[in-house]
């Protein structure tokens, strides 16, 4: 099981995992976009991180849903909605919570990809942060349904989210700002993309070790 | 990066305070969520019209609030679209019981917060009308991607239809107006240099000293093609031709023709690209019949053009006319 | 050198047909010799003003003829002083009868033009006072130099003379009062990046990535001291404070303060120096009851910009207020 | 003695030297005042030879004060309205001659001179092209008032002006443009006094080679 401090402790990571990689993600979004992503993604998780101590003794679906209307409040761009919309809807699926299983993974993990979709109508391979997640929550429902230890499963999200980033690579952009850019923008990483596989390799580095 | 601007995390906050102090006259200025209103904001009975979008555009939008044009912006980061909360506060700020429109320029950022925003307002009884602006024609449209760019006919579209607010357009109208105006403007850009996004730090892009890139968006966003650089004249041609080609617009159409600096470019060259611009509408029997000259959707400090073409009729030729009194747009008043 | 133009010799020819073309509502433009005057030149009865200058400083002179403001402007080659043919033609096209202003920026080549075409216009039996503007406050003022060169003030002065002729002020009463605009007038200025000369085709001088130069002049001419480039609020100190003591301003007065781009420096950082600029005016007592934000007494493309205050007197904001309709400043109308 | 012919291949001769030195002249420029120089002597001079034909059958006088009055016309800045004076003045002194002796050099020259300091009110020493033309005018009277040959006297008058001009590179300028810089417009050759120097290299070189 991952307690609620387990999950105030991915949220922490993963403000420093982008604080990080503010410049790594602003520059795979120079090329195909415009500069911004990791500066933006950084701003609201600082900002999450000064909202989290107002919500930590809420149940976790609270906490997650104060996340994602932070994200959606501070981030902007296509980013702000975006993963906004991935914590509300994280939050909302598995609501008055203070500890996870495995399979309630699977289900916020789900509903956030949902909501993302539902918001941003992207489909697989419009090279954007939906081919990282999409197989991640594939990876993570099949090795939990084939009773994989957590630890296992989220090792297999991350993997598969990795792969999903990297499939970005040579594809031709279809939504967000890199589609303007037609052939052009085939031969780089999706930044999106990236940011997502960030957040399932913290939540293997954060939840996975310990489990 | 060679900047006027104290920290990078304070451009847009301090830049809205300079706007604060330059025009209390004209305009009200609200922190956290950022938004700017006209000063005598709402005006019942009036439609509102909301517009909004990353900052480093400048005049756009903020620049234009005030009477005849916008009733409030909503200024994001730089070249980061604003989130929903601003243009929810906006939106309640400036209605005047007659609706709002939100005018919105076609990035996917924009869209969904706009559209977020637009639910909000609507879940507390505000009637509001969305337009897409994507009159870009450097970007290939299509029904399975993120389609065309908002660019140079958006200040058009806001102006046009704040002249139409205030003269009394229900939201309806107002919003057709708007999606006419959208349908009959076509745009197209070019840079020279990159800009720098202050939070970056370094060019978005790098240009030879002989390069330059044509077709490009508002946001440092690569064009369509890069390529030796060419005289005015030439360079004017593969903006112009597109633009016209793609409407189409035909012998004997009336147009505005906006020839817009990035940021950059200084007013001389505006206008000897003005000129090259004349030549080619009236080799084709377009009619110039209104014209704006200026930095009015810019990108940062980089060096470059925009050319919009707009097909008018009598109505937004009366309305262009119209009295407008913004810090970025002001005449008959 | 990267520019929007065709060849660098027909830069200036291309510009004043781009304007002819965009603005024929407003001016007439002439050409070998080149001169610019409002489309309803002569108007019988009113004192005409005429200036002129270097052209790179878009939109001054050109783009401030027409109605409360210039009658006719000469644009000389980039940079280059007009010569007194330009000028006696300008001259005598807007004599009303009622004589004519040369509003003359002090540097050696303009001075000496417009005094060879002002004894022209004078044997023509043409009556012509001549004002020189001198406020940049970086340049150490002498009786046997040059003296100061003439900056910011400049715009403002044809604005303020511009409204007052057009309301009627007889020749003398112009002249002393652009007389006084200048004398309680002061500007300082700076760049970020040096402008290239069209002809010349290389940058006038070289600034490193880190540097700045402060008390540039608008033609690239260096300044006054190079330095590492520092925050907005010290730019701003390093500008104003200059300015402040040299009138001096003091605690009470009433400015005009006006933030101009010098070409290459967009409006979101501009408005960041006036939130700085309107804070050491807050703190010394100063009164900033008007204010003008843009770029108007430009350098090319040079990045950077200039400060210019103004102590206001009740006529000159009545005249400063007063209906303007000219391609670069419109208000009132 | 000079004749018209030598007085027109000097003009002529003068426009080639300052077209060729149009970048050197602008260059000067450049450090200590707005890089246009040569581009302004060169532009005058081209004016000057079309406008040649037309008054190639008038008197001396005549075509010397044609020269000036295109210049005034043409170049703009500081360097016209001095070098038109400059011309207007050499050709109003010798007036309807068809030929110059070394004497109504002196006089021509001097008579220049005296319509550059009149009209620019600088004085010796103000870093201007008065530092050259001074001491060339000065030294061709010299040599021709003390029986020098008329190719002696221009070699001299061109020596000095090249000594006059150098002579200002340590100068603080008090006029034009450079008198801007203060301190700063030490340690840099006046361009002026440069296209001064060319101007009586140039007679040197056209009138004193052939006597
Ligand atoms: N319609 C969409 N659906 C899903 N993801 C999208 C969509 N549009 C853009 N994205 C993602 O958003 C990322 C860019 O985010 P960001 O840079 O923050 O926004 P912006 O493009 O507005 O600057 C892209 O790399 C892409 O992964
Ligand atoms: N008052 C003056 N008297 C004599 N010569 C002057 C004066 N002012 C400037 N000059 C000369 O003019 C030269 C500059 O000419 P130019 O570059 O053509 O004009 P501008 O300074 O207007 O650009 C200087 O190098 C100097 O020799
Ligand atoms: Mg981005
Ligand atoms: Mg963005
Ligand atoms: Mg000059
Ligand atoms: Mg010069």
């Amino acid at each position: 099981m991952i307690s609620k401090d387990a999950v105030l402790a991915w949220i922490r990571t993963l403000a420093d995992v982008y604080h990080e990689n503010r410049q790594y993600l602003t520059e795979l979004d120079s090329p195909i976009g415009d500069a911004d992503h990791g500066i933006n993604m950084d701003r609201g998780f600082q900002k999450v991180l000064e909202k989290l101590p107002g919500v930590e003794d809420k149940d976790i679906g609270s906490i997650l849903k104060t996340v994602g209307m932070t994200l959606v409040s501070t981030v902007g761009g296509a980013g702000g909605p975006l993963y906004g919309t991935f914590f509300m809807r994280a939050g909302m699926a598995i609501d008055a919570k203070e500890e996870l299983s495995a399979e309630d993974l699977v289900t916020m993990f789900q509903a956030a990809l949902d909501g993302v979709i539902q918001r941003g109508k992207a489909e697989l391979n419009d090279k954007t942060m939906v081919d990282a997640i999409t197989p991640a929550v594939e990876a993570l429902r099949e090795a939990v349904s084939s009773g994989a230890s957590l630890s296992e499963a989220l090792s297999k999200a991350a993997a598969a989210a990795e792969e999903g980033m990297k499939a970005t690579i040579p594809m031709l952009a279809k939504k967000g700002r890199a589609s303007y850019l037609g052939e052009r923008s085939i031969g780089h990483q999706d930044p999106g993309a990236t940011s997502s596989y960030l957040l399932f390799k913290t939540a293997y580095e954060t939840w996975g070790q310990a489990n | 990066m060679k900047k006027l601007i104290n920290k990078p995390e304070d451009v847009v906050k301090e830049e809205l305070e300079g706007i604060a102090k330059a025009h209390p006259d004209i305009v009200k200025v609200f922190f956290n969520p950022n938004y700017i209103v006209r000063a005598d904001a709402p005006v019942q009975g009036k439609v509102g019209i909301v517009s909004g979008g990353g900052s480093g555009h400048e005049p756009m939008h903020g620049g234009f609030v005030g009477m005849g044009m916008l009733d409030a912006a909503c200024p994001g980061e730089v070249f980061t679209s604003p989130t929903p909360d601003q243009m929810l506060e906006a939106t309640k700020a400036v209605n005047g019981g007659a609706g709002v429109l939100h005018i919105v320029k076609n990035y996917t950022g924009d869209i969904m917060n706009f559209e977020m925003a637009a639910e909000m307002a609507q879940a507390e009884g505000i009637e509001v009308e969305s337009v897409v602006i994507d009159d870009d024609v450097a970007v290939q449209d299509s029904l399975y991607t993120a389609g065309r760019r908002g660019v140079g006919t958006t200040v058009l579209a806001e102006k046009i239809c704040g002249a139409a607010a205030e003269k009394g357009y229900d939201l309806k109208k107002v919003a057709d107006l708007c999606r006419r105006v959208n349908a009959n403007g076509r745009s197209m850009g070019m840079a020279l240099t990159s800009c720098t996004v202050p939070m970056k730090g370094e060019p978005t892009f790098e240009l030879a000293e002989d390069e330059m890139e044509i077709g490009i968006g508002i946001h440092g966003e690569p064009g369509r093609e890069r390529m030796k650089i060419k005289p005015a004249s030439e360079v004017v041609k593969l903006l112009a031709e597109p633009v016209i080609e793609d409407l189409p617009f035909k012998a004997g159409d009336e147009v505005l023709a906006f020839v817009n600096s990035m940021g950059g470019t200084p007013l001389i060259e505006l206008y000897i690209v003005y000129n090259e611009l004349a030549k080619i509408c009236e080799a084709r029997g377009l009619k110039i019949v209104r014209n704006l000259i200026g930095p009015y959707i810019t990108s940062l400090e980089m060096a470059g053009v925009s050319i919009t073409l707009l097909k008018m009729d009598d109505e937004m030729k009366e309305l262009w006319d119209a009295p407008v009194k913004t810090p970025g747009l002001r005449w008959g008043v």
